[in-house]
């Protein structure tokens, strides 16, 4: 019985999400109102039994340190399994060189120092469903030396735009891995997940830090991948990339469909978060509610369209929330107008008449500011 | 307060069956109430909040569910190195041969050992199944600013349904002098909610006394109190005026959780310095459709509606399909109101489903229907 | 393992006489062992180190003590969100009137309900007062891959002890092909130690069956494997090979806690990648004194010695005074032996105390005795 | 009844313990053997019914992070209760901004989103016992506006160098607060530890950072105490300040008198630490040891006197080792003779013949290393 360590990768400083990534890392973004992102990998890894897992942490560390804490509720054995929190040190959280080598270089002890083989990594700022047993099989199976999954796309001109893109030839093996630079709608985006055995991860981290320090995991793999066997995996299902605004508010709605969002949640593979003990939500008279996914704990007076409501959010009579993203305990008062926006957590909307913003552009409120 | 200073201990033993089948594979305290929670969250949270480490629950009857369900003691917090939930089945035969506790006494008597493990200075017993936000820390302070023997915490009721309780007369000072049990002519509105405090030490000595005594029935309501009165002890009693409910029956059971559509309702299950903890599911947040219409209606994560919600309660997992509606009732986890169904006046036990069309329930109906078993669709 | 693919049941029933009054309080799987821990810590450790999430642990008589300790899940790590350690006491009454299993197989049958609600795959059956280390995963891999429908863990036991095993006889290829109890002409040295893992559809119908029969034992050796071997079903031997010790007597108990002092033993309870989990205790480390003297010694944290320790196993919080001396003894936690004491081949219960210059036990006894009351002074 | 959040601060860069702290912050420290600093102010914040508590990371976070985890093992309720972990981030830890008031600047809606109406810091640095009730109780009823915690030391030329002192008047009011300056034996030690209520609190802290960027807490403090009621409350019992490499050998040698540790470690408070799981210790046939602490999971052949030692640690035949601590999973090589020496987690002693240090400049060996 082949055994990995898992890898909750963080993203490099080449990654930033307007607004929402000035108060926490995208791990830590809240997704579909009561999950935050680094749910769904930490969810895949116990799911796919991987109980020794790595989260790597290189800015803003408590929103995730809280959330993630002793991983009892993500059903990790809290004996035999373990949730490490890593972090990086010898560098600001806004240096070029603060990137995932640097991380993994810092803390090379821990992962050395683990009893699995193999490692999975797998990115705190992508959603997708994967069982990691079936990745790690296929990569025993199939001889490779590195294993990526990836998933192909037909709207690369506009969306995954922060994300890498493979060159396979015919066996599914590596060419190039190169930026999404948009010029083309058909692309196969590397999804940052990675299988192979923790001699050679141990073995990369160091040839890429020898080589330059600014240097990713990615780009080392783009340079080996002529002499190592680095095959790919396609994933299918629901897949998103959160490392725009745009693709954040893009890949939010696109769950809107009750069908693509109950798939990506099946009983059988369940993903798992932090409760809060919030009580029910409680609709009121005039409360008038329409193809949205709501939290518990709201209280809701006015109109609600097309939208997905955090936690604890009010949202007073005669209000009209369209299209929008509406975080925890955000309180949208009387009479107000709010359109195709992210508003983030503890916002107070209280006297703004009408914020809107458009399919491509959402508007972003930021985290506690009253308007 | 100090680690163990005061034990609890829930007596969580009765079977409920004016629940009916609600209760015929759970025990009373076990029975699902307010959209997300099981009555017997609100003791066990009301001990997390008010820094009680260790609580045993007294169960009896066949209640695996009941007793998997509060060994889960991280729910409540009470998960850290020296607390714990921790459930104490009947271990003496009854006169009968049965493995019962006998009165609510004889479940602490049974249990002296246990207790006894913690050694506390304080006992804090209570019922599983009311519906209560308390704090019993204020209670303890309260037992020791009178340095009573026990305190017992009563609650104002209309004067006419008084004799329908045990009602506690005191004097000025909140001493009581007197106990009576559902009296014809109460001489106070003031009943007994079935939380004492005790002296542990003073407590033990009764019990032990009262395990002999073949007369006794072993009950605290019937021979501790009255006993300890007799004895001239120091008893106070502890004036409660926040809400509370006994859900003993369909009907109760279906206004408490009616209780929580008022916008003003007195329980505040959203106050968040004062929460009520539970299981925690993994479900998609509720998802209110296209079509769907709800309106006053209290409704967990992992619900679905497409249809028409008015005045009702849902708990997770509950769908509602298209066209269906429902009105004026509590739909328990799991249960499928498919489409065009409509559903009045009923409580929807868990898991059931309502087929296509079918109608349950009446607009003014005097009692609430619970319907316990799937209902065919209306239209075959 | 994917949650829940198989369930553990720990049989703890036993109350062990053969250990006197060790087993007077407690249940023989709550015994302590090792110098920090109880014997029930090696199947629950087995359990999780094997990916097993939700273990069920059958205690009857007066476990209070067995009961809460094992509820406390988190000391195995057995506190995530679906797992659970449960303590599932009998249920039904015996044909005696008595509230206790009325064999190994009534012991699961009365907890069928349990097992349902988790609707495991395999269930693995264990015995709660063996010490050894084994990695179920693999026994369930085993199983797997021979299509079996039950498989159980055997060891080879000397020939000539053979007689007193349950002996497996099997084909070639591991399968089962006669099981004897206590043979007289043993045809082979596999001897069953008691682990069971079984596909649950299969034995969940064997057991109700099992449980209409008047003539059945309810027992899995004497009944359920008879029966299944009958019907030709595909029974597995699974060979175990590392340290394992059936602790039922003083004179075993004693040897096995001797074990550890072989600096070879093959037990091994410092490696990390399997290590035994159990009561967590807030004390000092251990404290060795200015002119103590300690060789050949297995002691843990909360000890204090000032005397002088060789070929011992010392509990925590067991004080050896100034001048004091123990040799070839096991010291349970908490006891003490107080100055000038001199403690030779014995088992000294938990917080007993030896007096000033008094004598326990003998440097060629045959057996080993068990202190299990305060022993005088010597010097009155 | 009275409620106070606990706060646990970090010691600022005026500090710095040779060696240690190059790997771990000093709460993070190894203490007679099987427990952290840490856990010291945690257990006398839970044991004083404290369970909403704050902790201060201003660098290297892991080793707390991990060790604190849940803070089930220090018995805090896990929903009723709350240890969370706060992060300064916008400056690196060896910035001379990074102080305790930035500390709390940063973090300041945690603090003021507290229920409770006090606060009760003490520093993650020192190790006392100290029942906070009484602490709050005779803070409320002096009427003082702070109340801070002192010791009575006669020793403070030699010891105690990096911490301040008080200048206290016959009613034991605060008249100043300066460092150390080891002019006198005989001083009043400042143990780090305050009592105030929180909006007083939020007050000197934006007053602090006000002043000036570089001030803190103590400094305020001291600028204050002309204008506040601030009021001494002195401790008794064991005091340990580990701000220096030789405070911090001090202080755990003298806990091998068993009669000043067994005062320390009374049942009725209790000092939770974590458990690592680790089996009882094995004495070898030559092994020979006095007045030790030894923690377990070690094998000892050798000879060890006056020594604190770790978890897992093996000391070979023919070692001797006097006067020294040694640290968690340290091998000490037959024949390797160890005097007053401070031997890190995971070092090696395998050829270097004698490592001997003075009472007064104990010999460090650096985590890790291989001698």
């Amino acid at each position: 019985m082949a055994t990995a360590l898992g890898i909750v990768s963080s993203a490099d400083n080449t990654i930033h999400v307007d607004g929402l990534q000035d108060y926490r890392p995208i791990g830590a973004f809240s997704f579909l109102g009561r999950f935050r992102v680094i749910d769904f990998p930490i969810s895949n890894m116990s799911n796919s039994d991987i109980n020794r897992i790595q989260v790597y942490l290189n800015s803003r560390p408590r929103s995730i340190a809280e959330h993630v804490g002793s991983g009892r509720h993500y059903n990790i054995n809290s004996k035999r399994g373990k949730i490490q929190l890593l972090f990086t040190e010898n560098t600001s959280s806004r240096s070029i060189y603060n990137n995932d080598i640097l991380a993994y270089k810092e803390n090379l002890d821990y992962i050395q120092r683990a009893h699995q083989e193999y490692v999975i990594i797998t990115p705190s700022y992508m959603v997708y469903k994967q069982d990691f047993r079936q990745l790690l099989d296929t990569h025993i199976q199939t001889g490779a030396e590195v294993t990526v999954l990836y998933h192909k796309i037909d709207n690369a001109r506009d969306y995954f735009k922060n994300c890498h893109t493979l060159s396979l030839n015919k066996q599914k093996g590596v060419q190039a891995i190169e930026k999404n630079l948009g010029t083309a709608n058909n692309k196969n985006i590397l999804m940052d997940t990675y299988c192979l055995k923790k001699d050679l991860f141990v073995e990369l981290v160091n040839d890429a830090s020898f080589m330059s320090s600014i240097y990713t995991f990615a780009d080392i793999l783009n340079l080996m991948c002529k002499q190592l066997d680095v095959r790919a995996f396609q994933h299918k299902g629901y897949f998103a990339s959160l490392t725009s605004l745009q693709d954040y508010y893009h890949a939010s709605m696109e769950l809107l469909d009750y069908n693509t969002a109950s798939e990506m949640f099946k009983s059988d593979w369940p993903i798992y978060t932090r409760t809060t003990d919030s009580c029910p939500t409680q609709y009121f008279e005039s409360a008038k509610v329409n193809n949205s996914f709501i939290s518990n704990g709201c209280l809701i007076e006015g109109t609600v369209e097309n939208s997905i409501i955090g936690r604890g959010v009010t949202i007073k009579k005669g209000a009209v929330v369209k299209n929008s993203i509406i975080m925890a305990y955000a309180e949208i008062e009387a009479g107000i107008r709010i359109e195709n926006a992210i508003v983030d957590k503890w916002a107070k909307i209280l006297h703004a008449k009408t914020i809107i913003g458009t399919e491509n552009e959402p508007q972003y409120i930021k985290r506690q500011d009253t308007l | 307060m100090a680690q163990n200073e005061m034990l609890a201990m829930i007596l969580a033993g009765g079977r409920g069956s004016r629940l009916k089948d609600l209760t015929t594979k759970v025990a009373k305290p076990a029975v699902y109430y307010g959209g997300k929670y099981r009555i017997i969250d609100f003791p066990l949270s009301n001990c997390a909040n008010s820094g009680i480490d260790v609580v045993g629950v007294l169960t009896q009857y066949e209640s695996v569910l009941l007793n998997s369900y509060v060994a889960q003691d991280g729910r409540w917090g009470l998960d850290s190195k020296d607390s714990g939930v921790y459930v104490l089945t009947p271990r003496e035969k009854a006169d009968e041969g049965l493995d019962v506790y006998r009165g609510t006494a004889d479940a602490i008597s049974q249990n002296i050992d246990f207790i006894d493990a913690y050694n506390p200075e304080y006992l804090l017993i209570l019922s599983g199944d009311h519906i209560y936000k308390m704090n019993y820390s204020k209670m303890l302070a309260y037992h020791k600013e009178h340095n009573a023997d026990a305190t017992i915490a009563v609650r104002g009721v209309p004067m006419k349904e008084a004799s329908r309780f045990g009602i506690m007369n005191t004097d000025h000072k909140g001493r009581i002098i007197e106990f009576e049990e559902k009296p014809a002519k109460p001489k106070s509105n003031l009943a007994s909610m079935g939380i004492y405090i005790f002296d542990w030490k003073l407590l033990r000595k009764m019990l032990v006394d009262d395990m002999k005594n073949p007369n006794s029935d072993h009950d605290f309501g019937k021979d501790i109190i009255p006993r300890m009165l007799n004895e001239k002890k120091d008893l106070f009693a502890y004036e409660f005026s926040g809400y509370w409910k006994d859900v003993g029956t369909i009907d109760s059971l279906w206004e408490a959780n009616m209780d929580l559509l008022d916008p003003k309702n007195e329980l505040n299950l959203n106050d968040s310095s004062w929460l009520i903890y539970t299981e925690d599911v993994s479900t998609l947040p509720q998802y209110i459709g296209k079509d769907a219409k709800v309106k006053r209606a209290y409704i967990t994560q992992g619900v679905q509606i497409e249809g028409s919600v008015t005045n009702s309660v849902l708990f997770t997992g509950a769908v509602v399909g298209a066209g269906a509606k429902v009105v004026d009732s509590v739909i328990m986890p799991g249960a499928v109101i498919e489409e065009g169904a409509t559903v009045t006046r009923a409580l929807v036990a868990e898991n059931v489903k309502i087929g296509k069309k079918a109608k349950v329930g009446q607009k003014n109906s005097e009692n609430i229907v619970l319907v316990a078993s799937n209902v065919k669709g209306g239209n075959k």
